[in-house]
């Protein structure tokens, strides 16, 4: 992803087709999951994700957007499990870690794009992105420890 | 103390001879045995002192368990001559001949219990109740608790939960 | 009944006279010893000055009846000895009624010792006050469930002031005298024409428990 | 010799025109003659230990008959026993008998441990004959007294009461309690003695013997007193055993009556004390004060002996069972100790339940206020009634409890 | 030397001489009263004030206190008051929560006898006295307050009678005998030996009754009740009780995981009654034969109508038995082959043997229970066949499914789940473990399976990832690890299992974790701290981090319709669940994962099917 960034916009218009992107994974995979609960948990990833893909068509149109920079706590759970490709038949543990690395992933592109380009706004902008995208990864990852790590 | 038991048991029918204490004796006789066992006490043995004339209500078994606790104070021991009367029409001899004190204690035993001691001197008036109209109260019969809450009004405005109820109703109530 | 037999002189009993002009005139001599008369509500009357006036005077004098009803009498000995001594609160003992004004009812209440403290209580003058010590006066304390002992005093006389304590202390007494004083320096000890007023509801009460009433009604 | 020509009054009233009682001792009075007053030396009388009333039937000024009237203090306190855990009877037990409390609770304690054997700890069993003995000149220093204040002598009885009072003091920092202490719990007792507890007590006991001294000046060597107390309430020797006469009253009658020397309960074995005997027996009201006199003077230095010799410190609650469900397996007992006025006991029935069956008391008053003193009082002047009334110690709630 | 006669004040009757002497009226005797003048010198020995100079002694018993959040209202003190003068009043602002039943005591002074026996058994020592002892009012009703919650000038005094240095119950618990550390490793026979019948009854005095246990028990036993029992030594009438609510008690006296215990009153100072124990003393000293007899299972009501039962393990067993009672005839399909689900295949011999299992499952051959071993739901026979046949269908699958660890190197020989492994065992094979193991997790079933693996032989260490305070598995268990030589690693996070060549396992390599606290208020989290890693030569690892639930034999159609809610069935207060009649309980319902609160369920779920049955006719 080398591609410059000019303006506020692009950024935007990149930031939603990335968000409409995981739309339509978690979207493909209700449908294939053969667990009717899987189908309803990634259900649910999906229009949380369409939520954040409003939110971000919100701030394009009106333009203007705040940014705090506040600190998201990262408790790393899912940075040393081991990396699962989606398949119809995941259990909800799976379904979790693949949300969180998918989480990750994009905080990790949102920050380094931040770190390259020059302009004050735009870095606050890619910041505040990515800023966003660790508060997803630590909803999956406290609900991963909360649930599955119960007992560790 | 044995030897004294002893010559009891030769001289009366003693049915149970029970040692609370080396210095105390319970023996049970028959009902007509009693007032000759403790004058036997009384004159042959040197149980001067009668220390008390006193019931247990066995309700159940349906007797009054009559004492008679006599102390010898050479010995320094005392031996009670028990005796089970029938509680329903329960009469008993009178012992108002063996001490000058004894009349007291029959004439509360009539009032409490309503054991009556024909012959003894002023048993039937009143010791403590004046004017009492119900059954003599120290019968296990009798309930307190209810005649107190008739007659006396306790004061209204108080009640209690029962914690593991209380906890019911509040925490799990349907099931 | 028979105690009241030995009373009664032979001829005391109701006999019907012919009078002077010849018309019966029933003599009943028992009158002669017992009124039957009922007591009446005797409303303070004087102008309100002298009324208290008067209370601050009777407040200052509390003379106690000596009738050591129930146990907390014993805690009375101390007030009368100099280390704690009523006597300077103007708290005296009486031996008689008459002259007293203040009945301390201290602690339990047989029924035997309730138809002599009726009576006592019944001949005090007008202005009389009640003090109750310890909680079997206020709710049958530790006899709650005795057969012959009364549960509340309030239901057969009047109360003015209650003193908490199963046996209250001797300065926790001199504490009530206190409160008895604001009390009646307030002008609200009617203890009196309450009893006077609901005599009824006292007396039913009181003939509930005393069954052998051989005397009148009320004992002037 | 009967009692009349032992009142040593100088010139005897003529009595031959007095009722004489027929051979066998009953009098036959004709009430209606009008001859006779009846006079209630009742309830609320300021002579009187407590509320008892005597029905006296007076000719002139000289008590022909006498019926004594108790059940003032009647609590039914047996039945309400039978509606209490074993537990609960140690509060309700305690209130029996309301100058002299602790006999009632180390009663019901004897008992209950007796029945259920629990082995009362060494310092324990020395905190209740500690107690037990202050309780006694507690009572002592009300009664002796007393028998000055009946004959109008009321300066003894506010010293002695005052000092009484101290002694309260001293119960109420040793158990939490003025009068009724609730102390002495089944199973041991209910806390340590608090620092300077026992320089504080051997204060009052200094007090108490210079209360004697003063006392004995006042009152035992007083002319009036010596002259009113000697020969009245004559208690014949011989009655000791047909009345069942016990303590200070047996003991000015010349017998040795005294449960600490006879049956030895608690630590009294290993004090030395010698009760103190009226040896010409005269038995009458001046030599029962002399002996109530001797027993608290014996008293004030028993409890100093008990200071010296108890242990410091030590255990004061055997092993006993949970409060709430103390069942105590069948059996009867009766346990036995020395109040003030005499030999005190419990007849104590468990049927294995929580609820003891039966609780009696057997208070040394139910005899000497009843069957004795009615007859006593024949031929007694009006004025001594009282006097003999309180020198015989009689505490009605015991008899009535 | 006598008065001479001409004394002008004498009576005349005392004038002669004669009597004089006799009445040795010495003047020495009439001077000697006139000594007690000497008092006029004296200093007065009056109370100045007597209303603020007489404070009561320190250990006066003056009026009541009450410190309200320490009392847990469990009604000790209304029960030990002879006079009835307490009484437990619910106070607005303190609610009803386990362990502490929302009510205070209302002392009425209109009886109380200052006796402070409430005080001195409160199990809290919440309840003092001040040394305050004057209350006037003119009017009576006023002598009723609640210490602490109504406001009186002596609340805050020290002085008073506070808990004396005795107790009316004995707080501490009666020993009960187990195997030495060092013996017990070597074999399986059980650790804990029971109570002897006076060891028992001992134990059973300790009980004040005050039934605050009852709630905090999930299947709301009736504990004070067969305590009394024990105490009465009534047993009948305590296995009665027991199965009332519970048809495991040797079970469930062995591997309860005993809340009760954490919130009995005589456990705020003592110890806490050993509830578990007495439980297991009456089912143990009862004899079998009996139990039909005194449980009154001879004369059953016959055949109404015919439940299903998928899974034998407690909650099934439980349902099973209370249908039974009700008339139902009732049928279990167990997928393995023995009944007794995580209690048989779960948990180890030494902590549950093998013959209470059949012991208590027998009792239900007895009462016409038909058991199908071998038979899964979805293999042998089809849910929806199941669900026509029977007129109600109750499912207690549990938790089969482990969560995997999901770290790298998992897969392979070296490293096991600890469900299997514990099942292995049970079924009596004997797994290679190699000389030291490596088991991951905090909760029973981890400690399970590092004591099994000690009994094997290995040198076993537990790595948790957060702090032994925070770890779910009994205390017990805890310090029974610690005893037989097994040593736990806090707030260590595995991040990846070591192997050689040969696929076998080498290590593990796990790195520390600082605690960070939870925003919405939950269990603090761990956090790894980078670069702390460490390696710990083990040759098995064993993943013991939690279950999940199973559910694809029911089929996908059932499965629409079924909700479930991460990972759990989701029932209505009769458990049941959004089919109209599949009930559900267990592991796989409750989040508390126990037996009780299986064994609760099951009884949940019994009275609503026959509620549900009843209604449709």
């Amino acid at each position: 992803m080398n591609q410059e960034f000019k303006t506020s916009d692009e950024i935007l218009q990149f930031a939603i087709g990335r968000e409409q992107e995981s739309v339509d994974l978690y979207t493909g995979l209700s449908e294939t999951a053969r667990n009717p609960e899987m189908k309803k948990v990634f259900a649910q990833f999906a229009n949380e994700e369409r939520g954040h893909k409003k939110r971000l068509q919100n701030i394009q149109s009106s333009g203007q957007f705040k940014f705090t920079p506040k600190e998201v706590q990262d408790i790393k759970v899912g940075d040393y499990l081991v990396d699962v490709e989606p398949h119809p038949g995941m259990s909800y543990q799976e379904a979790l870690i693949v949300a969180m690395k998918k989480e990750k992933t994009a905080f990790k592109l949102y920050s380094n794009l931040a770190a390259k380009v020059s302009n004050q706004l735009l870095r606050s902008l890619f910041d505040s992105l990515a800023q966003e995208e660790s508060r997803h990864k630590l909803r999956f990852e406290l609900e991963y420890d909360e649930v599955v790590l119960k007992d560790n | 103390m044995e030897k004294i038991i002893q010559h009891l048991q030769g001289t009366f029918d003693v049915k149970v001879v029970k040692k609370q204490r080396d210095d105390l004796y319970f023996v049970t006789v028959g009902k007509e045995q009693a007032i000759p066992a403790v004058t036997y006490l009384r004159d042959a043995e040197g149980f001067t002192h009668l220390v008390m004339i006193t019931v247990a209500d066995w309700m159940e078994k349906g007797v009054f368990e009559l004492n008679y606790i006599v102390h010898n104070y050479e010995l320094h021991a005392d031996i009670s001559i028990c005796t089970n009367i029938n509680r329903e029409e329960a009469t008993m001899h009178s012992a108002h001949h063996l001490w000058e004190q004894a009349w007291t204690y029959q004439r509360e035993l009539k009032e409490m219990y309503g054991i009556d001691f024909p012959g003894s001197p002023r048993v039937d008036e009143s010791f403590n109740l004046e004017g009492w109209d119900n059954i003599p109260p120290m019968r296990r019969e009798f309930d307190t608790l209810k005649y107190a809450n008739e007659t006396y009004f306790p004061r209204p405005g108080r009640e209690t939960h029962d914690p593991a109820a209380y906890m019911k109703q509040k925490l799990y109530p349907d099931e | 009944m028979e105690d009241k037999k030995i009373f009664t002189d032979p001829d005391l009993t109701k006999r019907t006279v012919i009078g002077p002009n010849g018309e019966d005139i029933t003599v009943d001599p028992i009158q002669d010893y017992f009124c039957d008369a009922l007591p009446k509500k005797h409303e303070p009357k004087r102008a309100k000055i002298f009324e208290s006036f008067f209370n601050w005077a009777r407040a200052e004098s509390i003379w106690v009846l000596g009738f050591g009803t129930g146990c907390g009498s014993i805690e009375l000995y101390p007030l009368l000895t100099p280390r704690f001594d009523a006597y300077r609160f103007g708290v005296q003992m009486r031996p008689t009624p008459r002259q007293a004004n203040l009945m301390i009812i201290s602690g339990y209440l047989s029924v035997k010792t309730l138809k002599r403290a009726i009576r006592s209580y019944e001949q005090m003058q007008n202005p009389k006050f009640v003090m109750a010590l310890g909680s079997c006066t206020i709710n049958g304390g530790m006899y709650f469930d005795s057969y012959n002992t009364i549960n509340r005093l309030d239901k057969y006389m009047p109360v003015d002031v209650y003193v908490a304590g199963c046996m209250p202390r001797p300065e926790a007494i001199l504490a009530g005298f206190e409160a008895l004083k604001k009390r009646i320096k307030a002008g609200k000890a009617e203890g009196a024409n309450l009893y006077a007023e609901n005599f009824e509801t006292y007396k039913k009460n009181q003939k509930k428990i005393i069954r052998d009433w051989n005397m009148p009604d009320y004992n002037w | 010799m009967s009692n009349s020509n032992n009142h040593k009054l100088l010139i005897q009233p003529d009595r031959s025109s007095y009722p004489q009682p027929d051979e066998n001792g009953k009098m036959q009075l004709d009430l209606d003659s009008g001859k006779y007053v009846k006079v209630w030396h009742g309830p609320n009388h300021p002579g009187v230990t407590g509320n008892m009333s005597l029905e006296l039937t007076l000719c002139g000024d000289e008590v022909v008959e006498a019926k004594t009237h108790v059940g003032y203090l009647h609590r039914g306190f047996e039945k309400i026993f039978e509606r209490r855990t074993w537990m609960q009877c140690f509060p309700t037990v305690v209130r029996m008998c309301v100058p002299e409390p602790d006999s009632n609770e180390y009663n019901l304690a004897a008992a209950m441990e007796e029945l259920s054997d629990i082995e009362v700890p060494e310092y324990a069993q020395w905190m209740r004959t500690l107690i037990l003995e202050m309780a006694r000149i507690t009572n002592l220093l009300r009664l002796l007294p007393a028998n000055g204040g009946t004959m109008g002598l009321g300066l003894g009885v506010q010293w002695g009461v005052y000092l009484r009072d101290l002694i309260l003091d001293r119960f109420e920092e040793l158990t939490g309690a003025r009068i009724y202490h609730m102390y002495i719990i089944p199973g041991g007792v209910r806390g340590k003695m608090p620092e300077g507890f026992k320089e504080r007590l051997i204060n009052n006991l200094n007090a108490i013997d210079d209360f004697l001294v003063r006392f004995k000046r006042l009152v035992i060597d007083n002319a009036v007193y010596k002259k009113r107390a000697i020969g009245t309430g004559y208690i014949d020797p011989s009655w000791v055993d047909k009345f069942g006469i016990v303590g200070p009253n047996a003991r000015a009658a010349g017998y040795n009556r005294d449960v600490r020397k006879d049956n030895p309960y608690l630590v009294y074995d290993q004090l030395d004390f010698e009760p103190y005997i009226d040896k010409e027996a005269a038995s009458d009201i001046y030599s029962r004060t002399w002996v109530r006199f001797m027993d608290l003077k014996y008293g004030v230095e028993m409890i100093r002996q008990i200071l010296d010799k108890m242990p410091k410190d030590g255990e004061i609650l055997g092993k006993i069972p949970n409060a709430l469900n103390w069942k105590i397996p069948t059996g009867q007992t009766y346990v036995r100790s020395e109040s003030s006025r005499g030999e005190y006991g419990f007849f104590a029935v468990a049927d294995g339940s929580e609820y003891p069956r039966r609780i009696n008391l057997r208070g040394p008053s139910y005899t000497h206020a009843i069957a004795l003193l009615e007859k006593l009082l024949v031929n007694a002047n009006i004025s001594d009634v009282s006097a003999i009334m309180v020198s015989l110690a009689t505490c009605p709630p015991e008899i009535e409890r | 030397m006598s008065a001479p006669s001409w004394f002008p004040w004498l009576p005349v009757h005392l004038r002669s001489n004669d009597n004089f002497e006799e009445m040795s009226m010495k003047i020495k005797d009439i001077i000697t009263p006139f000594s007690a003048w000497s008092n006029i010198v004296k200093k007065p020995v009056t109370v100045k004030d007597p209303f603020s100079e007489r404070p009561g002694a320190d250990r006066y018993r003056g009026f009541h206190k009450n410190d309200v959040e320490a009392c847990i209202g469990c009604g000790s003190c209304e029960a030990v008051c002879e006079n009835q003068a307490i009484d437990l009043v619910p106070v607005d602002g303190i609610e009803t929560k386990k362990g502490d039943s929302g009510l205070r005591p209302l002392v009425d002074y209109g009886r109380c006898c200052w006796c402070a026996l409430c005080v001195d058994i409160c199990t809290t020592g919440s309840l003092t006295m001040s040394n305050e002892y004057t209350w006037i009012s003119d009017d009576p009703e006023d002598f009723r307050f609640i210490p602490g919650v109504d406001k009186k000038p002596w609340d805050n005094s020290e002085k008073g009678w506070t808990n004396p240095g005795y107790s009316l119950y004995n707080p501490d618990r009666v020993e009960m005998e187990e195997i030495e550390p060092d013996a017990r490793i070597t074999s399986f026979i059980e650790i804990v030996k029971g109570y002897s019948k006076e060891q028992a009854e001992k134990e059973a005095d300790r009980c004040v009754s005050c039934g605050i246990c009852v709630a905090s028990c999930p299947a709301h036993m009736d504990i004070p009740g067969y305590i009394k029992a024990i105490r009465d030594g009534d047993l009948e009438k305590g296995l009665q009780l027991l199965y009332d609510t519970n048809p495991l008690p040797e079970i469930c006296g062995r591997v309860c995981t005993h809340r009760c215990e954490e919130v009995c009153s005589v456990g705020v100072k003592g110890d806490a009654l050993a509830i578990r124990w007495l439980k297991r003393y009456i089912a143990d000293n009862v004899p079998f034969e009996d139990y039909k007899r005194i449980l009154g299972l001879d004369s059953l009501p016959e055949a109404k109508k015919h439940i299903a039962i998928i899974g034998a393990g407690p909650s099934g067993i439980s349902a099973a038995y209370y249908l039974r009672t009700m008339g139902y005839r009732v049928t279990i399909f167990e997928a393995k082959e023995h009944p007794g689900g995580a209690t048989m295949y779960g948990i180890p011999k030494y902590r549950l043997p093998m013959d209470m299992l059949e012991k208590e499952i027998g009792l239900l051959e007895e009462m016409g229970v038909q058991f199908q071993f071998n038979t899964m739901i979805g293999r042998e026979v089809k849910f929806d066949e199941l669900y026509a046949a029977y007129d109600a269908v109750f499912m207690g699958i549990g938790f089969e499914k482990p969560y995997l660890i999901a770290i790298e190197g998992e897969e392979g020989p070296g490293s096991i789940q600890a469900i299997d492994f514990l099942r292995e065992v049970n079924e009596g094979k004997k797994p290679e473990l190699g000389h030291h193991v490596a088991v991951i997790g905090g909760g029973n079933v981890a400690m399970d399976a590092a004591r099994v693996s000690r009994r094997l032989g290995a040198e076993v260490t537990v790595l948790y990832r957060r702090r032994i305070v925070d770890m779910p598995s009994d205390p017990e268990e805890i310090e029974g690890c610690e005893q037989e030589g097994i040593h736990i690693e806090p707030q260590t996070i595995p991040t990846r299992i070591i192997k050689d060549k040969t696929g076998k396992v080498t290590g593990i390599e796990y790195l520390m974790a600082e605690m960070v606290d939870d925003p919405k208020g939950r269990r603090p989290k761990p956090v790894p701290i980078e670069g702390s890693e460490n390696v710990l030569e083990v040759s098995t690892v064993i993943g013991a981090i939690g279950q999940e639930g199973y559910y694809d034999f029911l089929g996908t159609d059932w499965l629409e319709k079924l909700k479930i809610e991460r990972g759990r069935v989701v029932t209505n207060e009769h458990r049941q669940t959004s089919i109209e009649r599949l009930f559900a309980g267990g592991d796989s319902v409750n989040k508390t994962a126990d037996a009780i609160s299986a064994i609760a369920d099951g009884h949940t779920a019994a009275r609503g099917i026959d509620a549900l049955l009843n209604k449709n006719n």
